[in-house]
């Protein structure tokens, strides 16, 4: 048994520096995330998309900085509802992911799953889920798995802070260290459970605190600044790995849309407490380094943004085109 | 009681808002009443059920709670058998599987494990099925009505109307009993005719909502309306339908069904629950038991498809029991 | 696959033993397959199914969880779609109460929600009903058959015999869909002859146990007893009963009681379970359905009293299904 | 919200020092206990109680300490299963207590409960609770209940060490935290989940840095001592009433019994480790210190326990006389 004062080391194995390529595909990851839920959006009201959409922007910096420090032969991840941008930034093309959110057959989840259940094991992305805190005990087998596997592989498990009032939370991280697991509990705090803040759902304001009984290094990270996650997700994933320990990272983030499509976020929150968020936005942030260090002009990045754009339409007319699945694929699958 | 006193007075709202005019009647009624749920006020209801209700009643008499079902069903129990008259609200029903140790095992179980010394007059209630939206998808469009329905010590009563909505809510408040009320989530904002002030409709007789000669079909909440459409379709063959509506699932009220199958020799159940040990499975097992000998042909059964709720638009509509199967399946009842 | 081989030598031992010895030849066969739950292994198990397996195959292929159903549930969710095989046992299918948000919404439904991308080839198991021995109670010997039979996604199976009870158990491990193996609580510690070494017995038949010309006595798990003790009894009467065990509860296998019924032309469904919305209530829908013609009175249903398990000896015995009201039940059905 | 940091402090409200009739009545209530559990394991070997009987010898400093200071008028319990030695000490007669456990009609609950669901409003015991965590959401319900109620009530809350492996443990904490609950959450640590140690089931060896993540005051005390756990419920109870907040105490003892009566805890444990406990004999450590501080003499000790079992002898006496149910009472209180 740990105690809980354990904080994350920095292990040896953890690598130094990045390539100007690397910040670019970053930069270009979070553009593509945010140009995606604006199409998206538009698309679910022109009715194309319906049901449920779940918008990840302003939270970009959090999924493209932690999966790009990923090992992605051996590592999977284990997502919450909220998972265009984690299957973007896993390399599912975005065709597949318009195709599932418009009911197509060529979707990632053959149009069965929906906004909210999208599955790729071959890149190694084992779900969404509707479930609030659903994800998080399937996340602890999948650790129990890769144990028991080559590779030394980690599982990321993503959910939002309304999922640390689930009991199923703190049971699996309760397994997860009791059991040694390379499991990465990473809490998105976006401030809001659905509409309720923080303040009205939680006993403690401070996330981390919340998971200080399990015997688990646990660390916040600013989750704007993409460098800051990539640089943290490097040093704690090579300590897992290391050490065959789980641990937890609150990631201080905020989103920008509603809960979901139909929500109206200014009925329970207001501009001026969006309005510092909306100054540290995740793109501004990246983009702002990289002119200020000469890496990219302010053009190139009007030009990057313009190209992703034009990528994702012609994805996004291709899905439009797809096939929805025929009237006999509504009993594939049920059973083997 | 009558179900529509054709003296009373009449308004035409939804479903929700005649479920929020019970909600409000209760509370102003009796101080002991009080709601428990997930964004059920300051957001004010994600289907518009507790609306205003917050503001009305102030945040001890209307309480927003995390994302915590198993507990919050706990702290209705807790409440219950205090003397409150606590009604939670499930934002959809799917989400009570994660309750389902509270409601099984104490909720239901209390008065009898303790030998009649408590009591649990407490209500959960909550949209199930596919609606009202579209797209909800597979874990969040179930109609779950037979877990509920199977467990002694619970009523289980469903709407098919929006006046009954309202009286039966206001009847299941105030009975002492506890009682799942499970709302069809398909007719959440359908309008219709809702008597004006105070009535109570009860929580044990099922209703005809037609009379007919040839065929009965029967439903229970969001079927209700397939059979009413039925039986219109079916007048153009010829062919004379009268729809009882069960209403009462635990205890189940046979008493109409079974005095129009006396008539009628015929019947067909139409569920939006899976067919499988579905609801609809009890009907016609109490039809074998108490109307065999008036039946000419087996009683039948449209039912929801058995796979979970698909996501792409062709596939989701045809999971639903489907207008044309009902009338070809009556039709086919009739001739046999 | 034949339920019992007449060439094949056997051995007598109790159910628990039976099923030990599944669990053994499936652990050395294959080590994919993993067990899970509450003292499960350093304790033996407290119905004794996993007795010496920790000390065989080590802590880290059977492995004791702490109080977390839900959880562990979800853990063997995630090291199903990573290829393992885990075998979850419910100290008590009560507790899986807890778990039902793991069971409906993961378990059954990732298959589908997938598009078939990724498998759940787990093992739900352990004892339901009120047995082995007497004074379970309310909370710990309830049947809950139908919830898990109602599930689209599952496999629901429940043996009748001691040799069933180890060639359903080694399929059910070896199938690559969810199945919910329950146990018959009352036959745990009964005996009965056992196939030697390697035989599987399929998931998807029903078995004739008895032929019979005069009615049809239709059970499952532990209720088939009775309806052998039954019949043993009609026969002092006169009356030919058949027994079919339904074993295959989903997909429901109606074939066998289809048979019967067509010959004897009178059925009658004995179960442990609560009658109203009941396993044997599918059962008699599916012979309205497929038997209308064939009947000659009837289906009867005699199935466990709809209260919470009662505590005092003889409170309890009146709750269950009884031998004397299923012979006259059956006597009436015969002479109706 | 507040912080972790919070310690409890001694309000004002708190009453100094104990008269020598206080000490008797616990000694007495010790005594009564460990006498009455020694009598029902007997009566079990015996065959007159069956199912489960969970002994709380060896805990009794617990109960009896914590108890003593309630407010009887306006406090409530919410119990686990282990719960004999809470009836006594709540006031419920020992009869009605036997009764119960006889299955008679005179038994706290009608014999409809049994050993783990006593009820007895009358006396502020809501319940056993056969769920491993079943209770702490209730009981946070009748803190919610309480808080609307005048008098200042309190709830206090009994599990054991294993309920903190229950996601309903944590979610009431937070629920509790954040409404400001006049709750006191108590973990019985005994040091065993029924087979499972500590270290086996816990990710942290101190439990109340389990209970950490609620902003909640935590302390652990010596519960072999009545003395100290009657000082630091009285004072502990007068900050929740006072400051109308919620606060988790572990109580740290020992089982002498197994988990349950068929349970042989030397089958993993030793008598090594049980040497200390027994030691520290809860009875033994009062007796000492009365026998010392020569308010009682080893003889006058030794009469009490004879008094008491006589008097319990008596009173099984008279249970085991007492009627059992009626047959038609089988259906009695299903529902009102
Ligand atoms: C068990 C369960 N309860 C309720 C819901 C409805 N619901 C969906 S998301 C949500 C809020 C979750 O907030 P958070 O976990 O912070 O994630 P975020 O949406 O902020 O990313 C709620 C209440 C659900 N999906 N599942
Ligand atoms: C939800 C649930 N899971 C499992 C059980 C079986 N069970 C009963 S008591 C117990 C151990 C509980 O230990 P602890 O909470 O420490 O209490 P103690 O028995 O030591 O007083 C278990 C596993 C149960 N009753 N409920
Ligand atoms: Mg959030
Ligand atoms: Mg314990």
């Amino acid at each position: 048994m740990s105690t809980t004062s354990e904080s994350i080391p920095t292990p040896a194995a953890a690598r130094p520096g990045r390539s100007s390529a690397q910040w670019k595909r970053m930069l270009r990851m979070m553009i593509t995330i945010r140009e995606f839920e604006h199409l998206g959006e538009q698309e679910f009201r022109n009715g194309l998309i319906r049901g449920y959409y779940h918008s990840y922007a302003g939270q970009e910096a959090v999924g493209v900085g932690m999966l790009e420090a990923l090992d992605p032969s051996h590592d999977y991840i284990v997502d919450h509802y909220r998972d265009h941008g984690h299957c973007l930034a896993m390399g599912i093309d975005a065709e597949q992911v318009f195709a599932e959110l418009f009911g197509r057959r060529t979707g990632v989840s053959k149009g069965k799953g929906g906004s909210m259940h999208m599955y790729s094991p071959d890149k190694h992305f084992l779900g969404g889920d509707g479930i609030v805190g659903g994800g998080i005990s399937v996340a602890a087998g999948v650790g129990m798995a890769l144990k028991r596997m080559p590779g030394k592989g980690l599982c990321v498990c993503f959910f939002g802070d309304g999922a640390l009032d689930t009991g199923t939370f703190h049971e699996s991280l309760n397994l997860a260290s009791l059991w040694d697991l390379p499991v990465v509990f990473v809490c998105i705090n976006n401030q809001y459970s659905m509409g309720t803040s923080l303040q009205r759902h939680s006993s403690l304001s401070q996330l981390v605190d919340r998971a200080s009984g399990y015997g688990m290094p646990t660390e916040q990270i600013d989750g704007q600044d993409v460098g800051a996650v990539y640089s943290a997700s490097e040093r704690i994933f090579a300590a897992v790995r290391e050490r065959q320990r789980p641990c937890f990272i609150e990631a201080l983030t905020y989103r920008y849309q509603g809960h979901g499509i139909h929500d109206k976020p200014l009925n329970y929150r207001t501009t001026e407490e969006e309005e510092p968020w909306r100054r540290r936005d995740p793109i501004r942030l990246l983009s702002e380094k990289l002119i200020e260090e000469r890496q990219m002009t302010p053009a190139q990045i009007e030009k990057m943004r313009q190209e992703v754009t034009a990528e994702l339409e012609a994805k996004a007319e291709r899905a439009r085109q797809a096939p929805a699945p025929e009237a006999r694929e509504l009993f594939d699958d049920v059973m083997i | 009681m009558a179900t529509t006193a054709p003296a009373m007075k009449t308004k035409k709202m939804s479903m929700h808002e005649a479920l929020n005019q019970a909600l409000r009647e209760e509370l102003s009624r009796d101080e002991k009443v009080v709601i428990l749920g997930e964004e059920v006020g300051l957001y004010n209801g994600v289907h518009y059920v507790t609306r205003g209700l917050y503001q009305e009643f102030g945040k001890d008499r209307v309480i927003d709670t995390p994302i915590s079902e198993e507990s919050f069903v706990g702290v209705g129990v807790g409440m219950a058998i205090m003397g409150f008259r606590p009604v939670v609200e499930m934002m959809r029903m799917d989400f009570s599987l994660r309750a389902m140790d509270q409601i099984y095992n104490h909720m239901a179980k209390i008065h009898y494990m303790s030998g009649g010394h408590l009591k649990v007059p407490m209500v959960l209630r909550g949209p199930e099925g596919p609606g009202p939206n579209p797209g909800l998808t597979a874990q969040h469009g179930q109609q779950l009505t037979a877990l509920f329905a199977h467990c002694p010590g619970l009523r289980v009563v469903t709407p098919a109307t929006q006046h009954d909505a309202k009286g039966m809510l206001k009847a299941a408040i105030r009975s002492d009993d506890p009682v799942v009320f499970l709302e069809p989530g398909p007719l959440n904002n359908k309008q219709g005719e809702v008597g004006e002030g105070e009535y109570l409709v009860p929580l044990d007789r099922a209703d005809t909502k037609r009379e007919g000669g040839d065929i009965t079909l029967i439903g229970y909440g969001a079927s209700v309306a397939l059979c009413l459409q039925a039986a219109r379709e079916l007048e153009h063959d010829g062919l004379s339908a009268a729809v009882i509506d069960m209403r009462c699932l635990r205890p189940l009220d046979m008493q109409p069904a079974l005095a129009s199958v006396a008539k009628t020799g015929r019947a067909l159940i139409v569920e939006y629950a899976w067919q499988s040990y579905g609801p609809g499975a009890e009907i016609v097992a109490r039809l074998m038991q108490d109307a065999f000998w008036d039946l000419d042909a087996p009683v039948g059964r449209v039912s929801g498809k058995e796979t979970p709720l698909p996501y792409a638009a062709n596939l989701e509509e045809l999971s639903k029991p489907q207008l044309d199967e009902i009338v070809a399946k009556a039709k086919e009842i009739a001739a046999a």
